[in-house]
């Protein structure tokens, strides 16, 4: 099942890029990185069969600054939100030019 | 040769240093205390004199033939460039170093009565020891640079003592402008010194000199530039056309300091110069053809200037000029002698003169500071009938005068027609014409200043006086004034008998002089000029004994005296029947004579073709070039970085769509190139 | 010499004098805010005092590098804290620990807000200049030239005027501009030496020994050299000039044009000449920089004279002055090369002491315009006395520093290139012509402006600034002797050495046994300093090895 | 059997996926995405990665969603139905390059698969017989990992204490 899982992942990857590009909603970006971050952990995982234990554990350690990631992340959602009244995209863009 | 030790050489030099110091502590901290001033400024020269007396008793028993050369220290050794500070007794060198130090302590002086009231009076006595001491230095390095610190000092101190009185913004310009014009001749004296050193490899007097003949090709273009490059520093020192313009604005100083720096010491440095570097100058005919043209075009032209001028320091000044043209062209047709010679006796006569001048104007001050009269002290309009009040001062000026003006057996009548005649007698070899001219000009001059000097002893002492109500108060100089008048007026007098020429102590009447010897400095500074004569006599051949014109030596001395005495009555008799007004009531000059009055415009016409452009190119280049394209460009460079940081900025679009495609396409870039297509 | 000896002077001296003034930065910036100045004022004092023996203890006759010593530092990279001291840099170093004492002094009154941080920064900054003219490890080299640009930088746009971050920017970007080239050029030296050798060494006396072809020594050359006249600054790399000085606080001012400039001119004799001798003899190159100074000498000072800005005439006098150190340099001979030496002592001396006077009067009348003054002689006698002799020392009146350096600059010119040298020479007119006007427009005519009416003399502490500098300029115009000694055979060498290796190729490294690479110049009285520097290639080689089993290690 | 159910919860992933990246309500695309992590955690158990797959169920389909799901509900996103997708430009031009990311990332893997790789490592079949399904990682973690173990310990509380700070309402 190696080369399915690979390819899988490589399946779930893609959709979380093209969603990072095509959504405005700052959540879903999130969620989109979610996304490729697990798509990563599945190749660990398929990986690890062959290669050995260690793929687990880096997966353990992803997963741990996913969850990280995703306190801060969804804090500063928010904090803008408090700001903007809204979370879409478009509207904080104070750092442009 | 004997053996001869020079006595304290070193402390002529330093005396008048230590005045300095003296008189400028007291200057900086005590201002109000004269007496010690009133003390060492003279004291310290005088003292320097009775050394250099000591000195040339010496060495006229010892018939030097070398100079004697004290090294102190070692001033600039780099390399085979070995400079050292030290000073060189020869026969011109004590001399110069008698007139600086006599004619220097009689003016100190008669300074101590002139300047007396005077707020500045340490930091004048200050600044006049350091010029004596900065003279001393000229006169007796032994080496260019030494010579040269000495130059540029005299130019300092006379750029001090000029703006002495530097509230008044005329003043301080005239000593800015004596300092910048300076400036360009010791631009080219350091030229010279270059090129000296990179062709003989020594800048000290007797190695540059002994090897020069061996060095140089005659008449080669090397040395003809030397020559002229050591005159351009003559030109600027010695006031010669084109460089003359800062002397007469020069007498914006006090009085003395006209007498001392701007007539008797500073101004002959040129002279000097070339004197020195007389081997150099006799191995280029053509420099010194140029050095004759110059002088003698400076004899006439500042002579002419002189025959108006209402401000009798200013006639004066133009005289002074016209003098030193009279010297220049002395050294410059390889008479030596003759030009030092003259350079001594104008040093009496005109010290003499100018401070003759100085006690009118510091009794006209008073006159008409009393009556608080808003009238010029200087201009001769003003005066008139002044031999009554200063009878003494009358009879010395006249000496002066007479004696500038060439009547025998004073002073000048010796050293002017020596010069006169030498450029009669060097009229062959290859500039014949050239020296013909220079002779007939010069003659020209000489009766031009005896009509100026008596125009302005008639204007000043003659007729009524016009002074207005401040007439009455002019009183007689004090004695501390007029004593130094009347031992220059008996130098005036006798200071020409030293060197007579041959052909005149021949003559029946002119050659009564009882008890000096015949051509005696011709004898004396022979080991100094002895090279250059050779070089003369090798090259060109003996002196004529015959003028271009037919008549010898005597015969034209005779008849210039002659002239001389028939300008001189006919002046007198002609202006003294002129009727005359203040300067306030005259009206201004009119024709030819405006022109001669205003100088000839030549002010006008440095300030138009040099002195502008240069102001208002140095502004454009500020303006254009430097703000305007280098800073420009410098900024420019600044601001294409922003302009481009600017282009760079807009791919920050704040979208995070935007950065997310930017990701995936950088990252896609990156796989691409790690597994390819 | 003996008491010198007892002290072990010459082992510790050049670190004392590098370090001690940035240990004194933190004392200063950590000590109590009230005492900062006299802190700062006490630890200059020291440095001074400690660095006035190398005086007597340098040998002049040694022309190599004295008070040697080479520690580790980065071995990974051959970089080592080499530094020394030969006869280019003692007086150098000397004018830096003179100059910088008074220019604390100078500022007690002026600088009136953080004085802690001004006068650490300012202690930095010593630290920096020192480092830069003692380095004898490129790498060390660059991190000290680049050292000196931070405090330099607050300096300038901390306490200055009032465009001084513009002016504190222009500054920082021409510099690091040119250094960033010339950092390439020592990366390109340290691998071409590597290339060669296999060796790592940012060594001043290892990489001197790379062999270049001509056109390698142009482009190196050209690197070195930006970085070198930008801070010199030759015109057209000169605009930063004026802006940092008019803006700059008194002490900064003085500082930046009486030693920071000087290290550009330190660089062509230290780096250029010996370096890339092939290229710095090139008569194109020697004539292109030899215009370009005849161009700073003649066109800055026509351009300064018409300034209304007192502070900024005497910042384009400073490129005219430079403008001589780039002829005398350039004119490769010894009079010229001594002259320059000259020039630049003088120029920080007499250019210090006018910067420090304007400040004095910046104090008193809170303005540097030349016309807001106007006879001041007759209110500050003292004053003016001072600031016409300076005024006149820096325009090169004999007697003074100025006319040595001038007069020998010109002279070693004009053996080789005469003409250069007479227009070069017209730069004595056209000083006349900028520094009269001013010193008139200032202190002569009449007292026309209530203001200037009541101005105090100098006190006691601005004439403690200023006399030192006084005698120094006069000194070196009447003995310079002992300055001229103490570099001489220095430059002799370093004259026989860009004659000897004109040709482009040097074939020393490789082809035959390479002279003693490592510092040969052991001074029998830099004792412990020897016995590391002779130690130095048994370090390296021990550091190697270690370095290699540490590896193999790794491979396991 | 073991393909078959595979088969079935890689398709819920990738549909999850697809209906998470198209959902237009927030909280609909949350639940797609808890189905995909859910069905990873199916496939990470079929994978010998029981323990993994049962802290992915937990902590990520759990916590971490709720954690999401909280938040959606607390800025009240649930009503806005104004859709956040971007226009077809946007989707062509996005759908183009993750399909070539994927064709890059897929040939990639299938070549590794070719190189049938195999590392010095414990495989995991091995380590749980030896230190049963948890002892497995733990052996590692706490062993050689035991520095970034702590490390990510750190990292987490710095994390809390940033969201708190961060989402604490400004006084």
């Amino acid at each position: 099942m190696l080369t399915e899982s690979l390819v899988l992942s490589g399946v779930l990857f893609s959709i979380g890029v093209a969603g990072v590009m095509i959504r405005r909603n700052a959540i879903i970006l999130f969620m989109c990185i979610e996304l490729m971050l697990n798509a990563v952990n599945l190749a660990f995982i398929a990986l690890a069969q062959q290669i050995g234990i260690e793929g687990h554990v880096f997966v353990f350690f992803v997963m741990t600054v996913a969850a990280a990631e995703a306190a801060v992340g969804l804090a500063i959602i928010i904090s803008i939100f408090r700001l903007f009244e809204t979370v879409d995209i478009r509207n904080f863009n104070l750092l442009r030019w | 040769m004997e053996n001869f030790e020079p006595t304290l050489l070193g402390l002529i030099v330093l005396l008048p240093l230590v005045g300095f110091l003296i008189n400028g502590a007291v200057a900086l901290f005590t201002p109000g205390n004269k007496g010690v001033s009133t003390w060492v400024g003279p004291g310290v020269v005088g003292l320097a004199f009775l050394i250099a007396v000591v000195n040339f008793i010496g060495m006229f028993g010892a018939e030097l033939t070398a100079p004697i050369v004290r090294s102190y220290w070692s001033w600039m050794p780099v390399g085979d460039l070995q400079v050292d500070a030290a000073l060189q007794l020869d026969q011109l060198s004590i001399l110069m170093t008698l007139i600086v130090t006599g004619v220097g302590f009689l003016i100190h002086v008669f300074s101590v009565g002139y300047m007396k009231g005077d707020p500045g009076y340490a930091r004048y006595f200050a600044f006049l020891n350091l010029f004596v001491f900065f003279m001393l230095t000229l006169v007796l390095g032994a080496n260019f640079p030494v010579l040269f610190v000495g130059w540029e000092g005299v130019g300092l101190c006379s750029y001090l003592l000029i703006g002495f009185w530097f509230r008044d913004r005329e003043k301080a310009d005239a000593g800015k402008k004596a300092f910048i014009v300076n400036r360009i001749g010791d631009f080219g004296l350091l030229i010279a010194m270059f090129m000296i050193f990179a062709h003989v490899g020594t800048l000290d007097f007797v190695g540059v000199f002994a090897a020069a003949p061996e060095t140089f090709v005659y008449g080669g273009a090397v040395v003809t530039a030397i020559a002229l490059f050591l005159f351009l520093g003559a030109v600027g020192k010695s006031a010669q056309i084109p460089l003359y313009v800062w002397l007469p604005d020069a007498m914006a100083g006090p009085t003395p300091v006209s007498a001392l720096i701007h007539a008797a010491t500073m101004v002959t440095a040129g002279v000097y110069l070339i004197a020195r570097s007389s081997v150099l100058f006799a191995l280029s005919p053509t420099a010194m053809m140029t050095v004759a043209i110059v002088g003698a075009v400076t004899a006439l032209f500042a002579a002419t200037i002189g025959l108006v001028q209402t401000d009798i320091k200013k006639v004066l000044a133009y005289s002074t000029v016209s003098q030193l043209g009279f010297m220049v062209v002395g050294v410059g047709v390889g008479a030596y002698a003759a030009g030092i010679f003259h350079l001594m006796t104008h040093a009496f006569f005109k010290a003499l003169l100018f401070m003759g001048a100085g006690a009118v104007i510091h009794a006209m001050h008073h006159a008409f500071h009393e009556t608080h009269q808003d009238w010029d002290a200087q201009d001769m309009r003003n005066m008139g009938g002044l031999k009554r009040f200063m009878p003494k001062t009358w009879i010395f000026m006249w000496i002066g005068t007479l004696a500038i003006a060439g009547v025998w057996p004073l002073a000048g009548f010796f050293s002017k027609d020596e010069i006169i005649w030498m450029a009669a007698a060097h009229a062959q070899g290859p500039f014949e014409v050239v020296f013909t001219l220079v002779w007939v000009i010069l003659f020209i001059a000489a009766m031009l200043t005896a009509f100026y000097m008596t125009r302005l002893m008639i204007l000043t002492f003659h007729g009524e006086n016009r002074s207005g109500p401040g007439g009455r108060h002019i009183h007689e100089a004090p004695a501390v004034m007029w004593v130094p008048l009347a031992i220059l007026a008996v130098l005036s007098i006798v200071g020409g008998w030293i060197n007579i020429p041959r052909p005149i102590s021949a003559t029946p009447i002119l050659g009564w002089i009882p008890p000096w010897h015949t051509e005696w400095l011709h004898y004396w500074l022979a080991p100094v000029t002895a090279t250059a004569d050779n070089v003369f006599r090798t090259r060109v051949g003996e002196l004529l004994e015959v003028g271009p014109f037919g008549g010898g030596e005597a015969f034209w001395a005779a008849v210039a005296f002659m002239i001389a005495m028939v300008i001189i009555a006919l002046t007198t008799v002609w202006l003294g029947k002129q009727e005359r007004k203040p300067a306030v009531e005259t009206p201004p000059y009119r024709g030819f004579a405006k022109v001669l009055y205003d100088k000839w415009y030549v002010d006008e016409i440095y300030d138009a073709v040099i002195v502008r452009p240069v102001v208002n190119g140095s502004r454009a280049l500020w303006r254009y070039v430097d703000d305007g394209i280098v800073d420009r460009a410098a900024n420019g460079v600044g601001s294409l970085a922003r302009g481009l940081g600017w282009l760079g900025s807009r791919l920050q679009t704040g979208n995070l769509n935007v950065y997310a495609l930017a990701i995936v396409a950088g990252a896609l870039l990156i796989l691409l190139t790690v597994v390819g297509l | 010499m003996a008491f010198l000896d007892t002290i072990g002077y010459a082992s510790w001296a050049v670190h004392f004098i590098l370090w001690t003034p940035l240990v004194g930065m933190a004392v200063v910036m950590f000590g109590p805010a009230e005492r900062a100045k006299e802190l700062a004022l006490g630890i200059a004092l020291l440095v001074f005092a400690v660095s006035v023996p190398l005086w007597f203890a340098f040998n002049p006759a040694d022309g190599g590098f004295q008070f040697t010593a080479a520690v580790p530092w980065i071995t990974d990279w051959g970089i080592y804290y080499r530094v020394g001291i030969d006869g280019i840099s003692v007086l150098l170093i000397l004018l830096t620990t003179l100059i910088m004492p008074l220019a604390i002094l100078g500022s007690f009154r002026y600088i009136v807000e953080r004085e802690r941080t001004f006068y650490g920064m300012m202690l930095l900054l010593q630290t920096g200049i020192i480092g830069a003219f003692v380095a004898l490890d490129l790498f060390l080299f660059f991190v000290f030239w680049e050292l000196m640009l931070v405090p330099m930088y607050f300096i300038i746009g901390v306490w200055g005027g009032e465009r001084r971050i513009y002016a504190a920017i222009k500054f920082f970007l021409f510099t690091a501009v040119g250094s960033l080239l010339m950092l390439v050029a020592i990366l390109y030296l340290f691998f071409k030496y590597r290339m060669l050798t296999g060796d790592l060494s940012f060594a001043y006396l290892d990489l001197l020994n790379v062999p270049l072809t001509f056109t390698e020594q142009v482009w190196l050359f050209s690197a070195f050299a930006l970085a070198f006249v930008i801070k010199v600054p030759i015109f057209p790399f000169h605009t930063w000039l004026p802006d940092a000085h008019v803006e700059a606080p008194t002490p900064g001012s003085v500082v930046l044009a009486a030693v920071l400039l000087k290290l550009g001119s330190y660089g062509f004799l230290r780096f250029l000449l010996p370096y890339f001798p092939a290229a710095a003899t090139d008569a194109t190159i020697v004539l292109v920089l030899m215009v370009l100074g005849l161009i700073g000498i003649t066109y800055a000072a026509w351009v300064a004279a018409v300034q209304p800005d007192a502070k900024k005439l005497v910042a384009y006098t400073s490129v005219a002055h430079m403008g001589f150190v780039v002829l005398g340099v350039f004119a490769l001979t010894l009079q010229g090369v001594q002259g320059a030496i000259i020039v630049m002592l003088s120029h920080g001396a007499s250019t210090g002491a006018l910067f420090l006077l304007l400040g004095m009067l910046y104090e008193r009348r809170h303005t540097r315009t030349i016309a807001d003054f106007g006879g001041l002689a007759s209110v500050m006698p003292v004053f003016a006395t001072i600031f016409v002799f300076t005024a006149l020392a820096s325009i090169g009146l004999p007697g003074t520093s100025g006319f040595i350096g001038e007069f020998l600059t010109l002279l070693g010119a004009f053996q080789t290139h005469p003409w250069i040298a007479l227009i070069g020479a017209t730069g004595v007119i056209f000083a006349a012509y900028y520094m009269l006007p001013m010193v008139q427009r200032m202190w002569y005519n009449e007292v026309d402006k209530p203001e200037n009416r009541n101005l105090p003399d100098l006190s006691r502490r601005e004439l403690t600034v200023l006399v030192p500098l006084v005698v120094v300029m006069l000194w070196m115009g009447v003995y310079p002797k002992p300055f001229l000694e103490r570099t001489e055979q220095t430059v002799v060498e370093l004259l026989e050495g860009v004659e000897r290796n004109r040709a482009p190729v040097r074939p020393r490294l490789g082809a035959s046994p390479p002279p003693p690479m490592e510092v040969v110049t052991v001074d029998d009285r830099a004792m412990p300093a020897a016995v590391e520097t002779s130690n130095t290639g048994d370090v390296v080689a021990e550091l190697t090895e270690a370095g290699r089993e540490g590896e193999a290690r790794h491979g396991d | 059997m073991t393909e078959f159910i595979w088969w079935v919860f890689a398709a819920l992933a990738i549909g999850g996926a697809a209906g998470m990246v198209g959902g237009r309500n927030p909280v609909a695309s949350l639940l797609s995405l808890v189905l995909t992590l859910f069905s990873l955690g199916v496939l990470f158990v079929l994978m010998q990665a029981h323990f993994i797959g049962v802290i992915q169920i937990i902590v990520y389909a759990g916590a971490i969603m709720v954690l999401f799901l909280f938040v959606i509900m607390l800025l009240n996103l649930g009503h806005d139905y104004r859709t956040d997708i971007r226009n077809v430009g946007w989707i062509t031009v996005g759908s183009v390059l993750a399909g070539f990311m994927f064709w890059l990332i897929a040939r990639t893997f299938l070549e590794f698969e070719e190189l049938a790789v195999s590392g010095p490592g414990v495989l995991p079949e091995a380590a749980a017989e030896e230190h049963g399904v948890v002892g497995a990682i733990a052996m590692t973690l706490f062993d050689e990992y035991v520095v970034g173990f702590e490390l990510v310990a750190l990292l987490l509380l710095a994390a809390i204490i940033g969201a708190m700070l961060l989402a604490k309402r400004r006084v």
